[in-house]
């Protein structure tokens, strides 16, 4: 029932090349309301998180995060790379060394991620951010917390697609799309938006 | 998108290879992780200072260090901040041993990596400070935003830090002195055109032949205000006058910057118009820079930056200085 | 056409009162006529050295103006050549006992103008010399043409000669030096975009998304071959190609010139894949310059100038120079 | 029947006001195979010449020639400043000191402008410059020497508007549009342009 180091490879893996796969979304939508680059970043990141978990040699879940976490921080750069680092590192902490990853350990792990994200980034819901996505996810991750793991990040992913989509209407207050003032509202936040492509292949990955 | 590149990913790494070439004698240059390295780094006994960000503003940061100014600078991919590693390697690679400053435009991007940075090196025994710059004039509301943004004013920032590392201040007498400087310095920035970055391809935005824009940030970012374009006495005087209003100055460094891709014929007639504007408003220039210091790829625009003086900071402006875009006194 | 300028007309006046502003201890600014003088000109007992030519290419030829360079510079309407009454002006001015040798780009307006103000001058009974700048290999038969015009090339005869004058050379060591100067130098240069001069308000030619010109002249004429875009390092090659083939070169200094509108980034990028290419024909190279010296307002592009060196021409570029866009040694 | 001093200075006056009214149209014939500042660089030098000829104090025809000669060296610049202020220095002395110009006057001014233009830039004709509507302006002003200086001038205009129109097929040798090589042809020659403008204008004022 639960997810193994392998399940949790696969899962990332997964994640990333979706990621990947995202490119050309996430840097027009960071152009237009930022300076182009998320999808780039991200794209540059996951693919050197590709290449790390190709040595494999991870005994632990924790341990495939962790080198997740620092392998984004040290390619993404930018305001995604220490906030996604940040996200990977604490969900690695959260975990501990358990072998095998249920549902309860999943909705500890976002929320250890949000935590992360919004000591490190400040940012509060509404401000127009990737916790924008993050928030909702842990929610509904939270009102799942009995279920697999696949459903709680089902759920999670459900949850963050809708608060990604909620940003658009939104006056950005954190990030680059702040200095747009009012014309930041009416465009999606590439960060949120990321989140919830991650979700999502994390999900739709462990439930196979 | 026209430009002289090969492969967009490799842009930076290419240009680093060139800046090498270019500057044997000036610069060591390191890649993977990149970091633009004054040629007798580390320099014992003298505070190291560092900066960097996203490349795409050149000669911001790497043309910069030399002798009286940056001691590394370690460029990120274009309009993207370095990471934490660069970051730290740099740090590592020039510290003298009476510690570093770090030198930092204010973006979140920047701020989160060079702050992790800088947790690094302290770990490993390294003295660390940071000051962040922040001098851009267009944000106006900084609980409502990621706070002003660093710009023009981080040239006159690390020149005059530069200048005092140099000569043997320590690093608590940098920090306060870098601080002085980004309390007096505000800057404000307009374009004409917008810039491509290669990874995209396409503009960051997009103006119409009749429209300008007024704040513009440095990585392509558009501004805050789109206004029909007017003619250069129009601009400049708003760009005085959104200055002078945010803090009153009397004595000054002025600083007149293309954002890349204006001609020097304009560069210097907005120039001449920005003197006679601070004159009538009894406003004393001692000092100027007028060129293309802090860029953003080839967009056409400029930015004025004014920066409070005294005597104790012109004398650190006029110390000789030794790098690829400023050079006197040597 | 969107420019940072007033009137179009007046682009010129304004400017130069601009840079009067910005270099009040190096420069004096005549108006009607124009000319840029150094400010402690005559030098008494030293060769003048003075060029000028259309307005448009700056920092060519007024930020050359300095100790260890030009004595004055003529500045003309934009890309047309200044009168004789200006030039005859600004001969007189620094003109400090010893001749005066003109350093004259190879465009005919250009000649028969400074051709009739060395005549007065001479009438006067000044000892002018003229040197024609004639570096462009993109213009192949002088027989057919108005020969090889005079373009990147000249601002390192500027820098060559005036570093001779300063020490004391005479007027026909001057003039030989320049002569063996530009007999030893050769560029070629492209663009990617054209550039709008004022008065005219419309770009000098037109280029589609994926087009390039090769051998475009500073004056925004476009050049004689017109290919798709190629990534830099077929650019670079095209460009060192043609001038390789047209000289033969040994020792070198490398000058990689921003057609004005042409990011750092991209400028550092083609000057690292010169170095790689000319290292490749077992050519060396000894000395660079890296930057927007000879522009054509905002056009972008680049180009390549090779400049034969021996040990005296090094000694020479290395000598001190002050100017506001060339600076070392002091 | 002759030209009197203020029958030349109408002239010229008007010749000014024609090729003033002509910038447009020469800044555009010479953005396409030049540099663009033609119309610029005559509009500049004729509004010069028409401010030194309102000074007035003529004592001869010749006298107002070289005034516009030396105005037009001052202030014109480029290679049509010289060739152009060549031009009317060489007429000047070609007229000597008469007080009135019949169409013989007029004949050996063309010649002596024609010489002065081609001594100063070395064009031959079909090297697609102004020589080329100056050439054949002369030969056909001199089949005309017997007639008024009216019918002298309009002959010599319609010649060089002929002469002018033939540079288009040209492959420019000399000046600027030169460096176009082969892509020189195809256009109207500025400078060739201007020179039949001059004429026709000063055909038209000497016939009133
Ligand atoms: N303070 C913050 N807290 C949380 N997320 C943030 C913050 N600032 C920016 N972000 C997120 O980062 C995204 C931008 O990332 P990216 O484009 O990679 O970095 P940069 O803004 O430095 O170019 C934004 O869309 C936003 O979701
Ligand atoms: N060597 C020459 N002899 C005669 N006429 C010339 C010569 N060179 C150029 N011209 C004329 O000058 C005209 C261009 O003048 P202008 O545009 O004012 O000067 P520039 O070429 O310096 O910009 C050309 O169209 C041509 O008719
Ligand atoms: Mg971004
Ligand atoms: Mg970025
Ligand atoms: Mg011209
Ligand atoms: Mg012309």
């Amino acid at each position: 029932m639960g997810c193994s180091v392998e399940d949790v490879t696969a899962a990332v893996r997964a994640a990333a090349e979706k990621v990947i796969a995202h490119r050309d979304e996430l840097v027009e939508l960071d152009r237009v309301i930022g300076d182009g680059d998320h999808g780039e970043n991200l794209h540059r990141g996951f693919t050197a998180v590709l290449a790390k978990l190709d040595g494999g040699g991870f005994d632990s879940p924790a341990a495939v995060l962790k080198v997740t976490a620092t392998t984004l921080i040290s390619t993404v750069g930018g305001a995604a790379g220490p906030l996604y680092g940040t996200a990977f590192l604490r969900s690695a902490t959260a975990l501990g060394n358990v072998s095998e990853v249920d549902g309860r350990q999943v909705v500890a792990a976002l929320e250890a991620a949000l935590e992360g994200v919004v000591a490190r980034g400040k940012a509060a819901p509404g401000d127009k951010t990737m916790v924008d996505a993050l928030t909702p996810a842990v929610a509904a991750a939270r009102s799942t917390v009995d279920a697999g793991v696949a459903e709680v990040l089902m759920a999670a992913a459900d949850a963050a697609e809708q608060g990604a989509a909620a940003t658009v209407p939104l006056v950005a207050r954190k990030g680059r799309a702040s200095y747009l003032g009012e014309r930041s509202a009416g465009h999606l936040d590439p960060g949120a938006r990321s989140t919830a492509v991650l979700l999502r292949a994390l999900a739709e990955a462990t439930r196979q | 998108m026209k430009k002289i590149i090969n492969d967009p990913a490799a842009v930076v790494a290419e240009a680093l290879r060139g800046m090498a070439a270019a500057h044997p004698d000036l610069l060591t240059i390191r890649t993977d992780p990149a970091a633009i390295l004054r040629k007798d780094a580390p320099v014992t006994g003298r505070v190291a200072v560092v900066s960097g960000g996203g490349s795409g503003h050149e000669p911001l940061h790497g043309g910069f260090v030399g002798p009286g100014m940056l001691h590394a600078a370690c460029p990120g991919p274009v309009f993207t901040s370095p990471t934490p590693d660069q970051v730290q390697a740099a740090i590592e690679a020039v510290h003298g041993g009476a510690g570093v400053l770090l030198i930092v435009k204010n973006y979140t991007g920047d701020v989160l990596n060079f702050e992790t940075a800088a947790e690094f090196a302290a770990a490993e025994g390294i003295d660390v400070r940071m000051v962040l710059v922040d001098d851009d004039v267009a944000v106006k509301d900084s609980l409502y935003t990621a706070g002003r943004r660093g710009v023009g004013g981080t040239v006159l920032v690390e020149k005059i830090v530069g200048a005092a590392a140099e000569r043997g201040a320590d690093l608590d007498t940098c920090e306060r002195l870098a601080q002085r400087v980004v309390a007096g310095t505000r800057s404000l920035g307009m374009a004409l055109t917008a810039c491509t970055v290669p990874h995209v391809g396409e503009p960051s935005f997009t103006l119409a032949d009749d429209e300008m824009e007024i704040g513009i940030g440095i990585h392509g970012e558009p501004g805050r205000e789109r206004l029909p374009v007017e003619p250069a006495d129009g601009i400049v005087r708003r760009l005085v006058d959104a200055i002078t209003e945010d803090l009153a100055f009397k004595r000054v460094l002025l600083f007149t910057n293309s954002m890349g891709g204006t001609p020097q014929l304009e560069l210097y007639l907005a120039h001449g118009i920005a003197e006679r504007l601070l004159a009538e408003r009894g406003i004393t220039v001692e000092r100027r820079l007028v060129g293309p210091y802090v860029t953003s790829l080839e967009m056409q625009g400029m930015s004025l930056t004014l920066c409070g003086l005294d005597d104790e900071l012109i004398d650190l402006w006029d110390a000789p200085v030794h790098t690829a875009a400023l050079r006197w006194g040597c």
